[in-house]
């Protein structure tokens, strides 16, 4: 169940150049978030900007959460202006989280820019559960773009590195990565970053015969099922819908689902 | 004190003045969650058509400064599906339902109206004359919309009158001159309240990309930033009409839901400030029980249009 | 690079596209002391009328979410203390002056633009047939305006274009129901160029003294909240006049004002913003030459109306 | 000539319920600013409030300002959440201060409720340009809503207090307090407060044919002659005009000139 709550930050540091980490204690959100999920952050007090902002959950500890964003816009400048011992408002957590199915014995994270956000915990979890360390790929524009990737390393994750100018790690596509990396049978592929990388990720999977779950970004107004701006295209019918909401049946859906020809 | 926050809207019984904005709070469930939807002085459901509909492509909303603009297309599970897999859960709570209809014609609204009340689906009707998002922008002007028509509001309304026993509101978009004019048109044709404000057009241009923000180029627009204009509207038309004002545009507190209930409206709807605080109209609920209280006004029915002028 | 930032409004020569909304920047003066206001492309005085106007009683504005409710009702110095005690500062620092006019008749708005020409009081006239506040809110009804009957626009901009042989804009107000009908009639009318959108009808009501909070009850609403509501209604007519248009509405900053040059206007003015930022309109200059040097775009006038559909 | 400049708060702090006081670093705007002067606060970022505030100087030092003020809404609200060290975007100094005069000897500063704001800065002035002591009246609703006392008496001025209900100090109206004062030639009153206490005061000094300069408040909007929505009602013509703007030919205004029968 998602709570709303006044939550104080704890910890809120500049990580790589225009990407932040925030800590708050929240932990009645930490108790039942899982990997994959979303919180939805005001990102200040009355009514500027309106609506919230969704950021992953980047790491769940026991008494609270950490989200890992990029400034992009309005909403984030000011959120990276927040510092610790402010509160802000949060609600969550939100959408449906990665599954972790102990059936696969290998696990490849393909992260694309701030896609890395939800791979943290996710890497966490499937640790914790199943005792395995997956593989993960970080691409990004350039080097300075690249950021997580000491994490996983502390993690014990074997970390592949691409970048699409070769500032650092592989001149290449995330997608074109996960190719070299041969997946087979009982691998499973977790995406998340741009469209295109993820549409790309979903090809190669498809043609590798092995699961993929992408973690979908679409502008959200509720963030919780109500609004249906964030709804994209599916392959199939989901209680009667064609459109899926991105915020409610997802953020993570099985790669089969969406309408890739849409995007 | 006992305060009777009690209305009647054109022979609704809402116990209490506070519904939200169709397309704000889905079927009830998500935000039920947050808090007890059975709370609410009535539901307002998503527009339902007779047949699903999937809406518009995305990107479907961009926020605006104080609003939003959205262009959902009225995507909607369909009323069947609405009859199976919604209702149970609002009538299960006890809730007072507004079925929000949305028909391509005067037939189906009809058929909305005299199956939704067949099937004890909704203990109102709000026929939503006024959607921006289904009519094509590129070429649409001054978006022929039916409220937009008082011949085509008064014909409308008394083709669902004739349909259904149940009170029946008309939803009447701001895009027009004066709106007083289908207002007075929908109270002819026979309807038992109105329900004002639907969205404003608008639209937003990324200067990057120099594409339009939303697929359908156009939406419309909702939020604290249009609500003096509702206001407004709300106090002209209580002018000139005699039926119940379910008054909304940008509501999200007590104070602003009382500037629509002093300018005329016998009930509002909280709408898009829900996505942001989705227990915002319980909030509303409790703020207006504290401001009788503390106004010492024993019946709410006492406000409705009190503004002194 | 060297940008080419100027157009050509009708006849009038702007060196760049930025203007100031009129009742948003005085008679420049103030704004003078914070930048110099010779770098805008025009300045767009006050409304003027022929004998001077005290206004409404105060209160006259209130703020409004994103935006600002005003009912000043064109308090104004009139055209003699203009011409005498206002113009000689603008006309010293080299300004292009947009003189925008107020009659309470055809034969007013004639005579001001008559008068305004022989004494080179202005480089161009905005007649005002829009303005909200100066009628009856009580009891006036949609609020007739003369822009919004497409019939008298025509009338009215033939009677001030046989008057003068400045540039003549009409200023149409967006509460009608299609904004492209007076947009054509003044047109037809021999119109130069349209400027749109003056303010939206709105009210506030202090919940607790019950009392509404403008003085006039009803005022004009502007600021960011109405920016998509006014990017819309300049598409819209951009798609149907050939006329070029001045766009405004809730302008803050470069990017707001591409919008409205992506959706066909010609050149922009910065309203309300003003208030809170003096130097906005400077700033917007700036911005939009930053726009164009990122975008490697050598003439502004490339992306009158480039939205990419 | 006005400044606009982003400001470092230098001190904020709750001097009484409801009350606070915010020392900013602006060498540029003190340097300028007369007492009976405001600024206008920009009290957060983003459209939200949409306008600034105006706020009286209290007091005017070497390379800053103060400011007094109560919450009364979301805007004084939000400003005092700001803390030490974040900086504040202002708008100043405006207005016509107070006329300081030395042809008389007894100055009389009468203060309602918040009204006593922007009194410092003028009893300083008139101790420092004058080399005399002003008397003051402070008058409020209760005990609690009395602000600014000991300050005065710290400067050495006599203070008369007055409340509504006799919680402290006299149990009288300001313009009660003044009249008990005599004012007779040679006096001078300044008069800051709500609009009755005003109007009762200006009453009080036509009776004793005793100038009388009020500061006056109403909705701003530009604070600077703008907009035109902050005018009052005039008994003369000022430049042409009937209606007067507080922001610009005023906040402090000969009573004379004030057309208090709209009030
Ligand atoms: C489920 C979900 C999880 C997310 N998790 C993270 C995360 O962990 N870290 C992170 O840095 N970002 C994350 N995002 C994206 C983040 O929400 C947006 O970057 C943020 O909302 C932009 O706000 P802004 O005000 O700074 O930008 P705006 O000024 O609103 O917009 C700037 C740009 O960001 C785009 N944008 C705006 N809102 C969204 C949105 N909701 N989704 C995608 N793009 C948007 C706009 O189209 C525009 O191009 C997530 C988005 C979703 C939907
Ligand atoms: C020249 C001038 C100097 C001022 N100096 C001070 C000062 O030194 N200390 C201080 O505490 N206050 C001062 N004020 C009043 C102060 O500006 C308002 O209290 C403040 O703007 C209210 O903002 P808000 O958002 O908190 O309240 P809002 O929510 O905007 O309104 C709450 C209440 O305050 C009233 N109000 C709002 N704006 C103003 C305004 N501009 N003037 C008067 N009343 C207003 C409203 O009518 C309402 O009743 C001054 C006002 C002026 C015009
Ligand atoms: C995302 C969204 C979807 C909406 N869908 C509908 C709808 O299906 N039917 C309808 O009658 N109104 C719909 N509306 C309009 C609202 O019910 C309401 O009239 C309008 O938003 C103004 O209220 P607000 O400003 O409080 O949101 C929708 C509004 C929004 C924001
Ligand atoms: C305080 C105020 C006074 C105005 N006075 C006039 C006026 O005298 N004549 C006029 O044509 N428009 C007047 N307007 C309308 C503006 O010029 C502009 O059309 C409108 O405010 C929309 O732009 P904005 O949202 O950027 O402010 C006034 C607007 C404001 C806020
Ligand atoms: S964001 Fe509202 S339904 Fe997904
Ligand atoms: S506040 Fe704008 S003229 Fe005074």
């Amino acid at each position: 169940m998602p709570w709303i709550a006044d939550c104080p930050i704890t910890s809120h540091q500049e990580v790589a150049p225009g990407h932040c980490r925030m800590v708050i204690h929240a932990p009645q959100i930490a108790k039942d978030a899982q990997a994959g999920q979303f919180c939805m952050l005001q990102v200040q007090e009355g009514l500027y900007p309106f609506l919230r902002r969704p950021m992953s959950v980047e790491r769940i500890f026991a008494d609270g959460l950490s989200f890992l964003y990029k400034i992009v816009g309005e909403g984030t400048r000011l959120l990276s202006r927040m510092t610790q011992g402010e509160t802000i408002n949060v609600q969550g957590p939100l959408g449906k989280p990665f599954p972790i199915d102990p059936s696969f014995d290998r696990h490849i994270l393909v992260a694309g820019g701030i896609g890395i956000a939800p791979f943290p915990a996710l890497a966490d979890a499937i640790k914790r559960t199943l005792g395995k360390t997956p593989e993960v790929i970080i691409a990004a524009r350039t080097e300075q773009a690249l950021v997580g990737n000491r994490d996983f390393r502390q993690m014990g994750c074997k970390v592949h590195l691409a970048t699409d100018d070769g500032s650092a790690g592989k001149k290449a596509f995330a997608s074109e990565m996960l190719e070299k990396l041969r997946p087979g049978p009982g691998t499973v592929v977790y995406a998340c970053g741009p469209m295109p990388m993820m549409k790309a990720t979903h090809a190669v999977c498809e043609a590798a015969g092995v699961p993929c779950f992408t973690s979908l970004e679409a502008e959200m107004a509720c963030g919780d099922g109500v609004c249906l701006g964030c709804a994209v295209e599916a392959n199939v019918e989901i209680e009667s819908e064609r459109m899926v909401r991105v915020c409610k049946d997802g953020p993570v859906f099985d790669s089969k689902l969406i309408h890739w020809e849409s995007y | 004190m006992s305060i009777n926050l009690q209305v009647n809207v054109g022979g609704l019984v809402m116990k209490n003045p506070v519904t939200v904005g169709s397309g704000t709070f889905g079927y009830g469930q998500e935000y039920d969650q947050y808090f007890d939807v059975a709370q609410l002085g009535a539901v307002t459901v998503k527009s339902l058509s007779l047949k699903p509909r999937t809406g518009n492509k995305p990107p479907r909303l961009v926020e605006t400064p104080a609003g939003m603009l959205n262009a959902i297309g009225l995507q909607n599970v369909g009323l069947d599906a609405y009859l199976r897999d919604k209702l149970p859960f609002l009538r299960q709570k006890g809730c007072t339902i507004i079925g929000n209809i949305y028909g391509h014609s005067m037939e189906e609204y009809m058929e909305l109206a005299k199956r939704l009340e067949a099937e004890q689906g909704a203990d109102a009707i709000e026929a939503n004359l006024s959607c921006p998002n289904v009519h094509d922008a590129r070429t649409a002007r001054g978006c022929k919309l039916v409220a937009q028509s008082p011949e085509r509001v008064k014909e409308y309304t008394q083709a669902i009158k004739t349909s259904t026993k149940l009170p029946v509101f008309i939803k009447l978009t701001p895009n027009v001159m004066d709106i007083v004019e289908p207002a007075l048109a929908a109270e002819e044709g026979g309807a038992d309240g109105i329900s004002m404000i639907n969205t404003l057009l608008g639209m937003g241009i990324n200067p990057e990309t120099r594409k339009p923000i939303l697929s359908n180029i156009v939406g419309g627009l909702s939020g604290p930033a249009i609500r003096p204009i509702a206001v407004k509207m709300v106090w002209d038309v209580a002018k000139y009409v005699k039926i119940p004002i379910i008054g909304m545009g940008g509501i999200c507190n007590a104070d602003d839901a009382m500037q629509f209930i002093l300018a005329g409206a016998t009930a509002v709807a909280v709408g898009c400030y829900s996505f942001r605080q989705p227990d915002a109209a319980s909030k509303v609920i409790q703020g207006l029980e504290e401001y009788c209280i503390r106004h010492e006004i024993t019946d709410i029915n006492k406000l409705i249009g009190a503004m002194m002028v």
